[in-house]
C-alpha cells in the first residue's frame, strides 16, 4: 500500500518517501507526551526526520496537551498542515484539537473514554485502550507481588505505540527493543508485559485495518549524524560553544530549561551559573560578570525581559556586552505562557527610556539556533553593547532532527582590549573611535582602571553634561549600530525560493522560516514566482539587503505572529516598502497552507501599479 | 543554615611596593558637599584598602546611583557605577565571574535598603566574598531630602510641626516606620554585620579592614550624615547616640547579636555578628566545577544528542 | 520603631447572615494537582472567612504567580491575579485607598521571598492591616520544580548524588543557603508573625482567624508541600519536624521570638511575634487627612500661585 | 530711550512693549536661583508675562546654574533665542552659558571674578558684586552683635537685583517692598543694609550707563489673574482637580516634586499619598488604589518608567485605569539626570511584552499642562487602561505666568460600572461590548464579584488559553482603542499658524509647542505660509487630524528633542507621510531661531514634486 502524503489537504502518492504528520492529545500528565517522545525516538531510529510541536496547559496537571510529530524522509520545515493520524485519548483532547485531521485522514481514539461523532470523510479506529492495558496487567497479576503490582500502571501507552506503529506500518522491533531497555531494571515480567502490550495494541489495529488505505512510514537510510534537539538545548550548547563563561537566570516558562540545561553543562566548561532572585538581579549579575572579562548571558520570556528594561539600558549606554535571550510566549501580561507568540519585537527594539544602542537577533530554526547564539555572542563581543536573542515558545520546545554544528566553522569573536602601550599612557575606556567601537580594559589589567558608568560621561568615564559633550558621545556609541550593520548586514539574513523577479516576496523573522519555505515550495509547485527573506538581525536594520530583495518583488509578504503587525512597522520605519501585513497573534504557529493561501491571493491580485519599492522620502 | 568546609577569605593584594592612603585616590575630585559624611567614609576606605595593601588593579567598586555611589569615580580602582539599587547583583556577578578579585560594594540607604532592598537577603545567603558598605544617611541626598526608610521623622498621628522646607515627601510628618537595617541582616544570617560612623573614621578603618578580610558577604552599615537635607540625624545626633560595641559581646552569638541590633537606647558601633562556618557561593561553585573538571567538551555534548 | 495611638482591626462583615465555609468558594474549581498542599490552605482559609464572618463582597484577595496564587479565583470575594511578585504593593495600595475593605495578600514563597522579597520589609514598617499568607513549598511548583529561597537542598560541597529529575537548576546540589522568613520578619518588626502547617488545617484557620482580626500587617507562613516537584520538603518531612509553639511563650518579646524563629532542631508552628502598638499608615493617613479636613479647595489651591 | 527687542538675534524697536531675555549663570547654590526668582516676581509684580528656563548640575552642591528668564508684554512662547542681558557671576558660567549672549547684548559681570575678554559687539558693565556686598555689611558692622554679624550673608544677591533692575529700567520700589517682607523678621538693620545694597548696585551701574542702550521693561496693566507656576506644579493641581485619591510615586529628578507637591495638598482633598520602596512598588500601589475605584497615579522619570513596564502591562490587560507620568530627562540609563529631552515616546508606546491597550499624552506648555492631565486621567477612565502623560524636564521645572484654569470648564470622567440589573445576574466583569469597554464593578458593590488577572481570560475573568478565545478576548480590548481615537483624536491635537494651503506644515508634541509657535509666527513675517500640528494625543494616534492638516501642507518638518527621530518613526508606522525630519537629544530646548532655520529651508527648497501626502500602502 502506497504511502499517502499530506501537504496542505493534498494527497501525493509516492512508494519510496514518507511525510506523515500524527498528533496526540489527551490528558496532561497522563502519558500523551511520553508517547509522543516514543514515536519521536521510534521514527528516528528509522532515520527520519522530524518536527515536533506541543502545546500544554497553563496548569501543572489536568488540562489538554497536544503533541503533533511530523515524520519526514528528508528536510522537515514545519510540524505540517493537515494531521494524518489523530490519536485522540480523550473526549476533550478531540473536542479542542480534532479539527486538524485532515479530509480522509486517519482517527485512533479510546473508545473506553468517549465515541466521535461518526463522520465519512474520516477513518476511524477504536482502541479501548485502558481496557486492553488493564487485561495485560491482568495476565500477569499472579506472577508479581502485591505492593509491586500496585505501584505497576497499566501499560496504557505501550498499546497505544503498538497500534500507532502498526497503523503507519512500521516495524515494531526496535519499539521491542525499547521496551527491554527502559523495562530492563523492573524484571522480565514487566518486560513481557509490556511487549504483549505493544503486540496487542497492533493487533487490535490490524484487525480493523482491512483494505482501508492507512499512511505509510519507510524507514531511510541516514546519510550522517543527526542530533534530536529542542531549541532550547540548541540555544544551549550555542552558548557554550559561543565561550560564554557566566549564566544568570529566574525560572519562567518557556525558558527554565536553558537554565536547567546549563546548570547541568556549564560547570564542566569552567562556567558559573546562578538562579538569581529575579531577572533583574540576573541581568546585573551579568553585566558584573562580563564587566569582569567573563561572556554571560541571561534568558527570560517577556514578563522578564519586562523587568530588565532598566538595566538592558545601563549595558547599551555603559557598552558593556551581554546576550539576553528572551523565549517569546503568548499574550500580554501572564497571558499565554505555555503559547507561542513573535510578540516582543517592539520590546527588544525599544524597550529602553532614551536611546542607547543594542541589536536584536532572532532564532529561526533549531539547527539555525546554534549559529545565531554564537553570533548573538560574537555581536555583543565585537560591539560592546547588549544583544536581544529572540526565540519563541515553539521554537525552543520543539524537538527537531537536525545535523550537527559542523564546528570547524565556528568563528568566535572577543572584545577589544586595549593594547599594552595604550594601558601605559592615559587609556581611555570610552575613546572616540572611528567605529565606535573603543578598547575595553578588564579588571587586573595594570593601568587600564576606569569606572563603568551609566552616567554621559567623557572619553575617560568621568561624569560629563554638556551638550557638546552629551552629542559627542552619543554619537560615538551610534556609531557602532552603523558599523554592525555594514559588516554583518549582508550575513545576518537568508533567501529562499526564486531568484529574480518574483511575483511575491516574503520577508519575516523567528521561528516561521521552515512554514514559509514550505508554503514558498508549495506555491512553486503552483508555479508561482515567490521568494522569501529571512532576517536573522531585525535591529539594526540590513536595509541594503532588504532593498535589494525587496527590488525583485512584486509585492511583500510579512507575515508574523503578533497583534500589530510589529515587523512590518518596523519595515516602515526604515523603509519605504509597501507592504502586504499578514498577522495574527492567538497562540499558535503558522500552518503552511495558512501562508500558501496569502502568497495565492497577493499573486492574482492584480496591482500593476503596485511595485513594493518606492523612492525614499526625504 | 548548612555548614561547609571553610577557606580565609582570598585577597588580592599588592605584589610590589605597599600602597599608602592616598596612592588608592583617584584624579577625580569628589563632589559632595562641604561637610558630607561621605568624605569621611571615602578616607576611611582608603585607609582600609592601604592596610590590607589591596591591588587596586584587581580590586572592583561597585556602586549604585546616589551621592554616595559617586564614590567608586573616586578611588583609582575599577569602578562599576550601576543603576540605583542594583550593586549587589552586579558586585556578585563580578565575584562568580572573577573570583581572583576583590569587590567591594558601595551605596546609600536608599539604594541599599529601598529600592535594592530585595536584593540584600539574598547576597547574605549566597555569602560571597564582598564586602558592602553602607553609607547611611538616613535620607535621600541626590534627591534633595525625601525620607528612606532608615530616616527618624516623627510620625503624622504626632502632630508635630513640620518645617516645610525639611522631609519634603511628608510634610506633615511620616506615616510610615523606620527600618532596623543591622537586625535584618543579623535575621538574613549575614555573614558578617557591623556598623561604623564616619566621624569616627579610625574605627570605621578598622571596621573595613575586618570586613574586607572576612571570608564571606560583610555588611557595613555606616552613619554618613548629610548636612545639606537631613537636619535630624546630623553628626551631632549620632555622637551623642552611639557607642562602642562593649568587648564582652560574642559577634557569633547570633541572639545577642539581635538583641544588640534591636538596642533601642543607642546605637551600637563595631562588629555585631560574623558566621564564620557559612558556605559561600563562590567555593560551592568552585566545587561543582572541580567536579566536573576535564569533562567539558563541545563535541561530547553534541553526540549526547545524536 | 515608634508607637502610636492604637485602634482595633476593623473588619467589613456580613450584616446578613453569617457565612459557612462553602459560601466562600467560587465556581472555579482549583486546578492544583491531586494532594498539593495548598488544597489544605484554602479550606483553612473557608474556615476562617467563615469564623470571622468576613463580607467577601467588601473583602479583597490579592495574589503573584504561582500555583498558589491560583487561589483568589477560588474564593467567592474580590480578587486580584496580578504579576509575580507584586502582591504586597498592590495589596497596600487597596487598604490605603479603601481602609473600609478586608485585604489579604496570598501567594508562593518564591513570589513572596525571592521576586517580591524587597515588599516585605516596607510593608512590614507601614504595617497596614493586611494579611499576607504564604503557601510555602520550598520550591516553584508553576514551572516545575527549581530551587526556591526557602529549598532545602544539600550543598554542592557536600559532593550528594541528586536525582536528576530534581531540583532542576542545581543537579549536583545547591550553591546557596536557604533563608528563615519568619526570622526575617521579626526583624522587619513585622507586627504579627505565625507559622502554619497546611497538614494542620485546624491551627492554621485559628492562625489566620487571628491574623485577620489582628490590626496591622500580619505574615502567615504556611509549609504547603507540593508533592509533585518537592519529594524533600514533603508532609512526612514536615510531621516530623514541625511542633506546636508552647504555650509560655510570649509573641510580645521580640528577642525570644527571634530564638524561636532560628531554632534548628524543628519549626515552631503557631504565633512567634506580636507587636500590638505599631503605628500603621492607614491610621497615619488617617491622621493627616483628619488634620487638613476642609481645606481641600481647588479655588483656593489655583489662587495660592497668582 | 525705546527698549530693544530681541527675537531670533534681529532687533526691533518699540516704544510700549518689553521682550527681554535675561540669563544668569553661577556657580551652584551661590544665589543664582535665588536671584532668578527674585527677578521672575519682580517682572511678575509688572504685569509681565514670565518664562524660565533652567539647567542644573547633577551634582548637589558645585556646578554651574543657569537660569534664563523671558519677560514680555504678552503671551510668552519660549525662553527666548538671543540673550538681551547675561549676569555671569563666576568664569565658568560665563564660559559654559556665554555665548547665548545675542550680538549687542549687555553683559553684567562679576568683576570681583573674572574679568571676559574684550568684544566690540558686546556692552560690558563690571560689577564687583562680592565687595559691593561685603562693603554693604561693613557698614552696618558696629550695629548688630557677633553672633549675628557672623550668620549674617553679604547681600550679594541683593546688590545684584539692583544693578539687574537699573539695567532694565524697572523701577526699585516693588524690590524695596520685597525686600522689607522678607527680610523684615531680621530686624530694621538687616532690612536697610538689603535696600541700600539694593540701591548701591542700582547705582553702580546707572554710573556706567551713560548713553548707551539698555533693554527696558515696561510695566503692563494686567487684565486678569494669572498663576506664577510651574509645570509640575501645575500638573498636580490638574491631578488633584480630575478627581485623583491615591498617588503613589519613588523620587527622582525630575519629577520628585510632584510627589513633594501631592504628600502637601491631596490629603486635603481626603487624598492620600504613598513614598514606595521603588517604581515597581508605586505603580503596583496605584493598580491596586484604582482596581478598588480610588483613580490614581504615579509620576516617575526614565529610569523609573522603564522599572514600571511589567506592571503597565498588566494593567491594559486586566484593564485598570492609571496615570502614569514619565518627566522625561536627558540620556539613556542614568544619562543627564538634570537635562531636558523627548526621547521617552518609544517606550511609552511600546514598552511591553506582546501588546495591550494603553494610551500617551503629551503636555505642550504649564497651561496645558493642567488640561492635559484631567484628560489623562479621563481616558483612563473612560477605556480602562494605562495612560502615559509625558511631561520632561524644561517644562517640569519651568516657571511661567498663565492664566488660571477656568474650572467651570472642567468636565470629569468616571469609569463606567456595572448597572444594578447586571449585577444582580451574572455579571461579567470583561464583557465583550461594542467599544471593548466592560462595567467595572468595584469592591464593595454585591453581585460584582470577580477576579482581575493579567492571565488570558474570558469574559467573566476567569483564565482561558484557547485560540478563539486569546483572540476574542485581545480583540475586545483593542476596540477600545479604536473607541478613544474615534471619540477624542480630534479633539487631541491642536492647530496653529496659517489656515489653507501652506509651504511647511510642523507636526510635533510635548514642550517644544510654544518655541515652534514661536517659530511660526517669525516664519509667517516672513511671509513663509506655515502651520503648526501639535499632538497631545500620540498613542492611538490621531490619524484623521493629522492626514488633513497633512494634505494641506507641501512639506512636513518634525522637530523632536530625541536621538532617532521617534515621533517621525510613529508618524511613518501610521502613515504614509514623508517628513523632514530634525531632532537633537542633547540635553537642551529647542530656540525659535533654531526651527525658523528649519521652517525657511523647507520653504526654499524646490520640491514641486514633493507632496507630504501619499496614498496609503495596501
Ligand atoms: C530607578 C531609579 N529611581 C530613582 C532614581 C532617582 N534617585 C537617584 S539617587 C536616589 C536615592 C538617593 O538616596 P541614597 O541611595 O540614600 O543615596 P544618597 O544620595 O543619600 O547618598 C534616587 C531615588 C534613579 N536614579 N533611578
Ligand atoms: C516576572 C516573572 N518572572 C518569572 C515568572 C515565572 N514564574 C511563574 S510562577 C513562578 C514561581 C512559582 O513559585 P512560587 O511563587 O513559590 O509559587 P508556587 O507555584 O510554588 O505555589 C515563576 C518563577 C513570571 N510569571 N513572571
Ligand atoms: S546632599 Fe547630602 S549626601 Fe549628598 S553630597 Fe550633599 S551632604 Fe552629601
Ligand atoms: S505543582 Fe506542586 S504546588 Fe503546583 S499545584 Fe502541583 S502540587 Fe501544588
Ligand atoms: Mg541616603
Ligand atoms: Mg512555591
Amino acid at each position: 500500500m502506497p504511502a499517502r502524503l499530506s501537504i496542505s489537504g493534498e494527497t501525493m502518492v509516492s512508494t519510496t518517501s514518507t511525510d506523515v504528520v500524527l498528533r496526540l492529545v489527551g490528558e496532561s500528565g497522563e502519558g500523551t507526551v511520553t508517547l509522543g517522545d516514543v514515536m519521536v525516538e521510534m521514527f528516528t531510529q528509522m532515520g527520519l526526520d522530524i518536527y515536533t510541536f506541543q502545546t500544554f496547559p497553563a496548569e501543572i496537571k489536568g488540562g489538554t496537551v497536544m503533541y503533533q510529530l511530523r515524520a519526514r524522509s528528508g528536510v522537515t520545515l514545519s510540524h505540517g498542515d493537515g494531521v494524518d493520524v489523530l490519536v485522540a485519548l480523550n473526549d476533550e483532547g478531540f473536542e479542542l484539537f480534532g479539527d486538524g485531521l485532515r479530509p480522509g485522514g486517519t482517527l485512533l481514539y479510546n473508545s473506553d473514554e468517549f465515541t466521535p461523532p461518526p463522520d465519512s470523510d474520516r477513518i476511524d479506529y477504536a482502541l479501548p485502550i485502558t481496557t486492553l492495558a488493564k487485561e495485560r496487567k491482568e495476565a500477569i497479576r499472579h506472577q508479581l507481588e502485591g505492593e509491586i503490582l500496585k505501584r505497576l500502571p497499566a501499560p496504557v501507552n505501550t498499546v497505544g505505540l503498538g497500534a500507532l506503529l502498526r497503523l503507519v506500518s512500521a516495524p515494531l522491533e526496535p519499539a521491542e527493543a525499547y521496551l527491554k531497555r527502559v523495562f530492563g531494571r523492573k524484571g522480565d515480567i514487566v518486560v513481557g508485559m509490556n511487549i504483549e502490550a505493544l503486540r496487542t495494541g497492533a493487533r487490535y489495529v490490524d484487525e480493523q485495518i482491512g483494505d482501508r488505505p492507512t499512511p505509510r512510514v519507510y524507514p531511510v537510510k541516514q546519510t550522517g549524524p543527526r542530533m534530536m534537539v529542542t531549541g532550547n538545548q540548541m540555544l544551549s550548547i550555542g552558548a557554550i560553544a559561543a565561550g560564554m563563561g557566566f549564566y544568570a537566570g529566574y525560572p519562567i516558562t518557556p525558558a527554565s530549561e536553558i537554565m536547567e540545561f546549563l546548570a547541568k553543562e556549564l560547570p564542566a566548561f569552567g562556567g558559573n551559573v546562578i538562579q538569581a532572585e529575579d531577572e533583574i538581579a540576573a541581568l546585573g549579575m551579568c553585566l558584573g560578570a562580563s564587566y569582569a572579562g567573563v561572556k554571560s548571558m541571561t534568558a527570560t520570556s517577556g514578563p522578564g525581559l519586562s523587568l530588565m528594561v532598566e538595566l538592558m539600558n545601563l549595558a547599551g549606554q555603559a557598552e558593556i556586552p551581554v546576550v539576553i535571550t528572551d523565549v517569546q510566549r503568548g499574550g500580554a501580561s501572564t497571558g499565554l505562557p505555555t503559547k507561542t507568540s513573535q510578540g516582543d519585537l517592539n520590546l527588544a527594539i525599544y524597550g529602553m527610556h532614551n536611546e542607547s544602542p543594542r541589536a536584536v537577533l532572532a532564532c529561526s530554526c533549531v539547527e539555525d539556533t546554534f549559529w545565531t547564539t554564537v553570533e548573538a555572542f560574537n555581536l555583543a563581543e565585537e560591539f560592546q553593547m547588549p544583544v536581544i536573542l529572540l526565540s519563541d515558545q515553539s521554537l525552543a520546545t520543539r524537538r527537531s532532527t537536525v545535523p550537527p554544528p559542523d564546528l570547524t566553522k565556528l568563528h568566535l569573536t572577543n572584545r577589544r582590549i586595549p593594547d599594552p602601550e595604550e594601558l601605559q599612557e592615559g587609556y581611555l575606556r570610552y575613546r572616540d573611535t572611528e567605529d565606535g567601537v573603543s578598547p575595553m580594559a578588564i579588571p587586573g589589567m595594570a593601568g587600564g582602571v576606569y569606572t563603568s558608568t551609566g552616567i554621559e560621561h567623557d572619553e575617560q568615564g568621568d561624569p560629563g553634561y554638556t551638550p557638546e559633550l552629551a552629542s559627542k558621545m552619543k554619537h560615538k556609541r551610534f556609531r557602532k549600530m552603523e558599523a554592525l550593520v555594514a559588516r554583518h548586514g549582508r550575513r545576518l539574513v537568508r533567501e529562499w525560493g526564486d531568484t529574480g523577479e518574483v511575483d511575491v516576496g516574503i520577508i519575516a523573522f523567528g521561528s516561521s522560516e521552515g512554514v514559509i519555505r514550505e508554503a514558498t515550495e508549495m506555491a512553486q509547485r503552483e508555479s508561482i514566482r515567490v521568494a522569501h527573506l529571512h532576517l536573522r538581525l531585525l535591529h539594526p536594520f540590513p536595509k541594503e539587503p532588504v532593498m535589494e530583495f525587496a527590488a525583485r518583488c512584486r509585492r511583500i509578504l510579512v507575515p508574523e505572529l503578533n497583534w500589530s503587525g510589529q515587523l512590518a512597522n518596523w519595515l516602515r520605519v526604515n523603509t519605504d516598502l509597501v507592504v502586504e501585513r499578514y498577522h495574527r497573534d492567538d497562540g499558535i504557529p503558522f500552518l503552511p497552507s495558512e501562508i500558501l493561501t496569502h502568497i495565492r491571493r497577493l499573486a492574482d491580485t492584480d496591482c500593476s501599479s503596485a511595485s513594493a519599492v518606492r523612492g525614499q522620502g526625504a | 543554615m548548612q555548614s561547609a568546609t571553610i577557606q580565609p577569605a582570598q585577597l588580592a593584594t599588592n605584589t610590589t611596593r605597599p600602597l599608602a592612603p592616598r596612592d588608592y585616590k583617584s584624579d577625580l575630585p569628589p563632589i559632595w558637599c562641604p561637610g558630607c559624611g561621605d568624605f569621611g567614609v571615602l578616607s576611611a576606605l582608603f585607609k582600609a584598602l592601604s592596610v590590607c595593601n589591596l591591588d587596586p588593579t584587581r580590586t572592583g567598586i561597585v556602586s549604585g546611583i546616589g551621592c554616595s555611589s559617586r564614590l567608586p569615580g573616586f578611588v583609582a580602582a575599577y569602578g562599576f557605577h550601576g543603576v540605583h539599587g542594583r550593586v549587589l547583583p552586579v558586585a556578585t556577578g563580578i565575584k562568580s565571574a572573577r573570583p581572583d578579585l576583590n569587590v567591594i560594594g558601595v551605596g546609600g540607604d536608599g539604594d541599599g535598603y529601598s529600592i535594592g532592598g530585595g536584593h540584600l537577603p539574598h547576597a547574605a545567603r549566597r555569602n560571597p566574598d564582598i564586602t558592602y558598605l553602607i553609607m547611611n544617611n538616613n535620607t535621600y541626598g541626590l534627591t534633595k531630602g525625601q525620607v528612606s526608610p532608615t530616616s527618624m521623622v516623627p510620625l503624622a498621628s504626632v502632630g508635630a510641626k513640620m518645617d516645610p522646607k525639611r522631609w519634603k515627601t511628608t510634610p506633615y510628618g511620616n506615616t510610615e516606620d523606620f527600618i532596623n537595617p543591622i537586625a535584618m541582616a543579623i535575621a538574613y544570617d549575614c555573614s558578617f554585620v557591623a556598623r561604623g560612623f564616619s566621624y569616627k573614621p579610625n574605627q570605621l578603618a578598622d571596621l573595613l579592614v575586618e570586613a574586607i578580610q572576612h571570608r564571606g558577604f560583610a555588611l557595613v552599615d555606616v552613619f554618613s550624615p548629610c548636612p545639606t537635607f537631613n537636619q535630624d540625624q546630623t553628626d551631632e545626633f549620632y555622637k551623642h547616640r552611639t557607642y562602642d560595641i562593649p568587648a564582652e559581646h560574642d559577634p557569633t552569638d547570633r541572639a545577642a547579636a539581635f538583641a544588640l541590633a534591636c538596642d533601642t537606647k543607642g546605637y551600637p558601633l563595631g562588629v555585631l555578628y560574623k558566621h564564620t562556618t557559612k558556605p559561600s557561593i563562590i567555593e560551592e561553585q568552585a566545587a561543582v566545577r572541580e567536579r566536573l573538571h576535564g569533562l567539558g567538551a563541545m563535541e561530547e555534548l553534541i553526540k549526547r544528542f545524536e
